[in-house]
């Protein structure tokens, strides 16, 4: 049977239309989604990729349009517990986990199925088996109180939970911006199971802006464009530019080693940096780290426009050195920082985007200590332009945006600011492709300015913009080098070195 | 498992759960080297049997901060229901168990008002507990009535061995403590205050989550007016205004938070002891009078302070 | 003998003058008392909150203390009786004043509360033969003395039909509260001629008048030294008169005399009234001569006091 | 077109619903009165309502910082500082200026106090300022005994005193509400508070100085409970330890009726002002009906619930519009 409805869609959307106030984030939508394929769907921030999702989940209702599951029309009254009947689960691209309960008691949120006598040992159970399966050597127990995970053991758990079958087989998972807070060897092992589960017959919906991703794992890819989808095709006829250039992006050379400014003149190896001293005025950030695990624990140094890398597994204390460097540096005042998790650690729900940009930039937006509003519009427009925030105005509430502008809002806040160091955790964690060649050379252009980043990353590709690179593990940098010696295999056997005698 | 690192990096959060416990230690260990008579069956009892109301009354207001919500008219209500007890549930059994019924039940529909009308919990309860005062005046307008003498034996049963207020409230810690916290349906109670966007996602009913708990905070708010009513044995309008209050505090010390679905009955009613037996100590040291409400404050910041330091060195360790 | 006997005072509130006299007047009492050897110890006991379970707390606590008599001054007559009879389980002799408590077993000084308001209305009626409009303000809602107070300026006001109550309302024993209260309803009231209060409110009431430029009623004081000292004030400006009824805090010191007495092997009737304490034109200067700023005027009571007034109240009873 | 735009604008700020409500309670005293007292009643509003506001105004700085945060030694303050004011100022218009010195010191003092229990010794704010309260009283009850009762002339004038019908204390109160309103919109400390309030984490990482805000905070509800008690003593003619009890309760109810969000991060100046109003009149009104006090205050909330389901069912209606 499976075989006869291989051609036939899953699911079929029909000409769907989804508004919020003046915002059209969905206009005239047709998509089939098919059993046991992987559909991709792609577009710049805001294109209306997890509107379209949150319809498909049954947590927001259509305007306009018509739905069908199997053959099946979808009514009116479409909602999430009908979605979950018909085998439909959906990782959102907000992390949606209680915080305060445990992992296993987050399953049973999702599963209500799992319950009677012994639930939490079924939940536990079901739970641990999901996360060996997607993730091996996760290291999450079920026990653990969601709170005290890092946001990629956050995502984990949340992808986990949406493969859990109790009763009924899973039928459709939308996967929204599964990777984003995952790193590279986390994100393989996802996206090795997404293969294995789509091939077993299940299908699947990946939206994720690291082209690689989707030209490897899905079947076809959809793109789409401020609430269109401009096109649909085979995954194996995009290529990395033709997909660029389908999202509606003027599609500009694929980035090289060689094109990034290479000031490796002034990068020193970091053993010998202590004897070294700048000439600049300003004295260069240096920071020392209490012996660790690894033999020489390099002492981490940022001279003025540099850019520092950090690398290494999600989870290794990267967040932690970021968040010590902030609070010893925040007494002075010149330092701003970027969240990557940004619910927790970034927006302010309440504000508008102009609040919520302005924030770090107070003091020169104030004259004799009042804050002037206007000057406040106008920064907020300016970086609006900029960063190109895609909102009617800079006075809606942060909710309005797309996970993907919200994440241009945080980065304004800190470019905004008159801060000469800037930290960033993780950054473009949902920014589109687009965005993110731009917001790379902005960051060059600021450094040439001798502005300082410290830019921890996942994504491997976006070392290659920074000076100088330290590798972190357990807690600490265990190695360090110029950009010139940058290699994949290197940063990799950096990371894991002992982690094969665990 | 244990000393394995796993454990080790929990071992911050079990030293939080164990705090209030441990202040209540304190409590009970100053209290009786002051005064040992209070170590025996007689002392406990006498200690202890006026904080089981104020337990239950906490246990109610956990109810409702468990989704985020504060209680304001708590006092009023169990104020309300006391006098209910010693009033028409004397002289008219069966009204009176109906009136406490539609006690519950309005509890319940305050739930459904604020959370269809999306109104802020704490302005409507503030209101409650204006129509709770007032409809105690009117039945008692001057203090008076008696419990029925089913509650008061009720309340005064000797159990063996421990006294019967340390056994109510170890039974009613562990009962809601499976309730809210080892069930299912607690589950979902308290993820709608951790992140309702999510459970509401995942297809709970937040209106549902909200009415369940109005409705036991309600069942609780009517346990804690009988149990005190059975203990003073009379009742008057205003006679647990302070529950509102001290219900709260209660919460706070054993551990909950006021957003975030975080609350832990366990503690919350080793919260409410602790509270009281603040003020028993007081009783068993000799100021004077000036200072002895400047001494109440201080009681209950040192042993907050001492339980700070008892976290610090423990987490540091 | 009595001399190695011990008594606690239960006391809910502190946070107004007149409970601060009370203690006052009961430190100086018992302390002079344990001078002489006549009591081990007195010691007074106050509640952080104004709260009965809070009380009905402590004076469990004090029994566990092994005191010999406990003094109550209640917050609630009915809401200590559970604690109240515990107490005397366990042989403690109870001795309530003021605010008193219901349980049988205890002893309870106070007041003849509905008494004093019909004696305000009487005064009033006095005033005006011709008939008045009267304000009334009451205590606090739902507490059994200002229930009694209220009956008895109803039981006035029946008495003298010339006397029309217009208003009522809630100043809560306290001058601020009043004086809102007073200032809110005023502007939707008819000339008043008096007000009768209840205590600690006269002063409020007076500023409430004077606030809204009408003309000053009669105001029947509760013995406060503001309220005395506005009171002259006003008579040297325009011979301004007034009475004043309350009740005196130093039965406290009442109280302890009564328990050390019963304590003693004396037999007293559970229920004994306490004289109100008046004061008129003539002894208004009296009164306030050596009355401290912001105290409340009481009378020094000694044990020949609690004696008399078990024969006053005895040969009542036999009447 | 036009009215779903006013609409919009009405439920956009949500303070002009105690307005609204102070208004109708105000209609129907007069009509029950045909009118008798009005402007009387109104000067009176004012003036006792200004109490609460100054009251409210600290606490709801206090509350914008987020859930939890709430200041309960305000009704403690507000009776030592009266009693502080009276004994320096010794009935004498000369010492005046070192008794609002000496008040302001003790308000600012016993936030700090407040704070410093919560920073230093990890007390959630609640219980803080509730065991400080107990404390701040004691002292109250030590100091205050002595009291002289009244206020020095200048006082008495001043809080009593009105200019064309306006009480000076009301004025003074909007000037300090004035300053309450630029401090949160447009001052660095303002926004900080703001932002604490709905993501302290958040505000951390952004660069704003939590902990010096939080101090900052706590001492300004010192300041103006103390203020208040200051007020107050000089209106009533002296202080009393009882003179702050209501307004444990009242400071809460003013912030949340008028608007402010319990849960922090949303703070509303305007509405403390018409929520003060509206309680005075309310009661006044009840009071002037003549009704038992069971009945009255069984009016008094299911009023004060109404009032809120009628302000929050625009703002429902509204975002299902959107
Ligand atoms: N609750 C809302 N209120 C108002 N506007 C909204 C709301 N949710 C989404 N939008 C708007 O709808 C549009 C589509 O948003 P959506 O979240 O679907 O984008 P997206 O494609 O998922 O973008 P991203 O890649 O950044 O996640 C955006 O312009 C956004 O501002
Ligand atoms: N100041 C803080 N307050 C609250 N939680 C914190 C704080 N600092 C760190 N955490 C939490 O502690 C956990 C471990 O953090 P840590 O910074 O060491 O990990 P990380 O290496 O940065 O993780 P990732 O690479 O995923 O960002 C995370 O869940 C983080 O959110
Ligand atoms: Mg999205
Ligand atoms: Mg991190």
């Amino acid at each position: 049977m499976s075989q006869h409805t291989h051609t036939q869609g899953l699911v079929e959307l029909c000409h769907v239309s989804r508004s919020f106030g003046q915002v059209k984030a969905l206009s005239n939508v047709t998509l089939t989604i098919r059993r046991g394929e992987c559909l991709g769907l792609i577009g710049h921030n805001g294109a209306g990729k997890s509107t379209l999702m949150n319809i498909l989940a049954g947590t927001l209702a259509l305007d306009e349009g018509d739905m069908t599951f199997a053959g099946q029309p979808l009514g009116q009254d479409y909602a999430v517990n009908q979605a979950r009947a018909l085998g439909v689960r959906c990782v959102f691209q907000e992390l949606s986990l209680c915080p305060n309960l445990s992992v296993l008691e987050n399953t049973h949120i999702a599963c209500p199925e799992i319950r009677g006598w012994q639930w939490r040992k079924q939940a536990a159970a079901q739970m641990t088996s999901s996360l060996d399966q997607i993730f091996p050597g996760h290291g999450i127990k079920p026990q653990h109180i969601v709170a005290d995970l890092s946001i990629g053991q956050r995502q984990m758990v949340e992808i986990a939970r949406a493969f859990t079958a109790v009763d009924r087989p899973v039928e459709l998972v939308i996967l929204d911006e599964p990777t984003s807070s995952l790193d590279a060897r986390v994100a393989q092992q996802l996206l090795s199971f997404v293969r294995r589960f789509v091939e077993g017959g299940g299908s699947l919906v990946l939206i994720s802006h690291i082209l690689d991703e989707m030209l490897s794992s899905c079947d076809r890819i959809a793109v789409m464009q401020d609430g269109h989808v401009v096109e649909v095709r085979q995954a194996t006829d995009y290529t990395r530019d033709s997909l660029v250039e389908a999202m509606g992006h003027a599609a500009s050379p694929t980035h090289t080693q060689s094109d990034v400014r290479s000031n490796e003149s002034s990068v020193a190896d970091p053993t010998a940096s202590e004897s070294m001293t700048s000439g600049a005025s300003n004295a260069p950030l240096r920071v020392h780290q209490a012996s660790g695990p690894a033999a020489h624990t390099p002492v981490i140094e940022a001279r003025q426009g540099q850019i520092i890398g950090l690398a290494g597994l999600a989870g290794h204390g990267q967040s932690a050195f970021l968040n010590k460097v902030l609070m010893s540096r925040q007494g002075a005042g010149q330092v701003a920082f970027v969240a990557g998790d940004r619910q927790t650690e970034g927006i302010f729900p309440l504000w508008s985007i102009a609040e919520n940009m302005a924030i770090t930039s107070l003091k020169g937006l104030s004259q004799y200590g009042l804050i002037e509003r206007q000057k406040v519009m106008a920064m907020a427009n300016q970086w609006q332009h900029e960063m190109g925030i895609r909102t009617p105005s800079v006075q809606n509430p942060m909710g309005s945006l797309s996970g993907g502008n919200q994440q241009k809002v945080l980065f304004a806040r800190a470019l905004g600011a008159s801060a000469d160091l800037i930290l960033m955790d993780d950054p473009m964690r949902g920014v589109d492709v687009g965005t993110k060649r731009e917001v790379y050379e902005r960051i060059q252009a600021e450094a040439a300015k001798g502005r300082t980043f410290i830019w921890y990353t996942t994504e491997f590709e976006e070392l290659s913009y920074c000076d100088h690179i330290y590798v972190f593990r357990d807690g600490q940098a265990v190695e360090g080098f110029p950009l010139s010696e940058l290699s994949e295999a290197r940063v990799l056997s950096s990371s894991f070195e002992e982690d094969v005698v665990c | 498992m244990v000393g394995s690192p796993e454990w080790r990096a929990h071992i911050p959060r079990l030293l939080r759960t164990l705090l209030p416990a441990f202040s209540l230690t304190l409590l009970l260990l100053a209290i009786f080297v002051m005064q040992p008579r209070a170590m025996s069956y007689f002392g406990l009892n006498l200690m202890l049997n006026l904080a089981v109301p104020i337990a239950l009354a906490t246990i109610a207001q956990m109810m409702v901060i468990a989704i985020n919500d504060l209680d304001l008219s708590l006092g009023a209500f169990i104020s309300f229901v006391a006098c209910v007890a010693a009033t028409w549930l004397n002289t008219h059994p069966v009204a009176g168990a109906l009136a406490l019924l539609a006690c519950v039940g309005i509890y319940a529909l305050l739930g459904a008002l604020i959370h269809l009308r999306q109104l802020p919990a704490i302005v409507v309860t503030l209101g409650m507990s204006f129509v709770w005062s007032g409809a105690a005046i009117l039945l008692l307008p001057s203090p008076g009535g008696s419990a029925p003498d089913w509650l008061r034996t009720l309340v005064s049963i000797k159990t063996p061995w421990v006294p019967l207020a340390i056994v109510a409230s170890v039974v009613l810690a562990l009962l809601v403590h499976l309730l809210m916290v080892r069930s299912t349906l607690g589950v979902r109670l308290r993820g709608a205050g951790g992140n309702a966007q999510a459970v509401a996602k995942s297809g709970v009913s937040l209106f549902k989550a909200r009415v369940t708990l109005y409705a036991f905070a309600g069942v609780f708010g009517v346990l804690a007016g009988l149990c005190l009513v059975g203990l003073t044995t009379s009742a008057d309008a205003g006679i647990a205004m302070r529950y509102t209050l001290l219900s709260i505090a209660g919460v706070i010390l054993g551990g909950g938070e006021f957003v975030g679905g975080r609350i832990a009955p366990i503690g919350a009613v080793l919260g409410a002891l602790t509270l009281v037996l603040a003020g028993s100590l007081l009783s068993f040291i000799h100021i004077a009078p000036d200072w002895q409400i400047g001494a109440q404050g201080a009681i209950l910041i040192i042993v907050l302070a001492l339980r700070t330091l008892a976290n610090r060195i423990g987490a540091r360790s | 003998d009595t001399a190695d006997r011990r008594i606690a005072l239960s006391n809910n509130y502190a946070g107004n003058s007149w409970r601060q006299v009370m203690l006052e007047s009961w430190q100086k009492t018992t302390s002079k008392a344990v001078e002489d050897g006549l009591i081990a110890g007195a010691d007074a006991y106050t509640t952080a909150e104004n709260q009965a379970t809070e009380q009905a707390a402590q004076i469990q606590n004090l029994i566990l203390q092994g005191y010999d008599a406990i003094v109550i001054d209640a917050a609630s007559p009915t809401a200590l009786n559970g604690a109240v009879r515990q107490a005397c389980d366990a042989g403690i002799v109870v001795v309530s004043f003021d605010g008193v408590v219901s349980e049988p077993c205890a002893y309870r000084i106070s007041m003849d509360f509905p008494a004093s308001g019909v004696e305000e209305m009487d005064y009033i009626a006095q005033r005006f033969p011709d008939g008045a409009n009267v304000l009334e303000v009451r205590g606090l809602a739902g507490v059994s003395v200002d229930e009694l107070i209220h009956q008895g300026i109803e039981a006035g006001a029946d008495k003298h039909p010339q006397l029309k109550v217009v208003g009522s309302v809630h100043g809560n024993w306290s001058q601020t509260a009043a004086q809102k209260a007073v200032a809110g309803v005023l502007p939707s009231l008819p000339r008043i001629d008096a007000v009768v209060t209840q205590g600690d409110d006269g002063f409020g009431v007076a500023q409430a008048f004077e606030n809204s430029g009408r003309p000053l009623p009669i105001i029947v004081m509760g013995n406060r030294e503001a309220e005395l000292s506005w009171w002259k004030k006003q008579h040297q400006a325009n011979g301004y008169e007034t009475f004043s009824i309350s009740s005196s805090p130093s039965i406290s010191s009442l109280a302890f005399w009564v328990a050390q007495q019963i304590l003693d092997g004396h037999e007293f009737p559970k229920d004994l009234r306490s004289p109100p304490t008046r004061v008129t034109q003539d002894t208004l200067d009296d009164a306030l001569d050596g009355l401290a700023p912001g105290s409340i005027l009481t009378e020094p009571y000694t044990v020949d006091d609690a004696l008399s007034l078990k024969a006053a109240t005895s040969s009542q009873s036999a009447e | 077109m036009q009215a779903t735009l006013n609409r919009q604008a009405w439920a956009a700020r949500p303070w002009i619903w105690s307005y609204v409500a102070a208004v109708l309670v105000l209609i129907a005293t007069w009509s029950f009165t045909g009118g008798a007292g009005a402007g009387e009643l109104l000067s009176g509003a004012l003036s006792f309502s200004a109490f609460f506001a100054v009251a409210g105004l600290g606490q709801m700085l206090v509350i914008t910082t987020g859930p939890g945060n709430i200041d309960l030694s305000i009704p403690a303050n507000i009776a030592l500082s009266g009693a502080l004011a009276m004994k320096v100022m010794n009935q004498q218009d000369s010492l005046i200026g070192l008794g609002v010195l000496a008040v302001v010191g003790c308000g600012l003092s016993i936030g700090l106090f407040n704070y410093v229990l919560i920073r230093l010794l990890r007390i959630p704010p609640i219980i803080a300022t509730l065991s400080s309260s107990f404390l701040v009283l004691s002292v109250a009850i030590v100091y205050g005994r002595s009291v002289r009762i009244q206020p020095p002339e200048g006082v008495y004038q001043f809080a009593t005193g009105k200019v064309l019908g306006v009480p000076w204390v009301a004025l003074l109160v909007m000037l300090l509400a004035l300053m309450m309103a630029i401090l949160l919109k447009r001052t660095r400390l303002g926004w900080g508070a703001l932002a604490i309030g709905q993501n302290p984490r958040a505000a951390a990482l952004a660069g704003i100085p939590v902990e010096r805000i939080r101090c900052c905070v706590y001492m300004v509800s010192g300041l103006m409970a103390s203020l208040c008690g200051l007020l107050l003593a000089g209106f009533s003619g002296g202080a009393s330890l009882s003179m702050g009890e209501e307004y444990l309760l009242a400071s809460i109810a003013v912030v949340v009726i008028g608007g402010t969000s319990v849960g922090g991060g949303c703070s509303n100046v305007p509405g403390v002002w018409g929520a003060s109003i509206f309680l005075y009149l309310l009661v006044s009104m009840l009071n002037t009906f003549g009704l038992g006090a069971g009945v009255r205050m069984i009016l008094t909330g299911c009023i004060i619930i109404a009032v809120i389901t009628a302000v929050s069912g625009s703002a429902v209606s509204q975002a299902k519009a959107r």
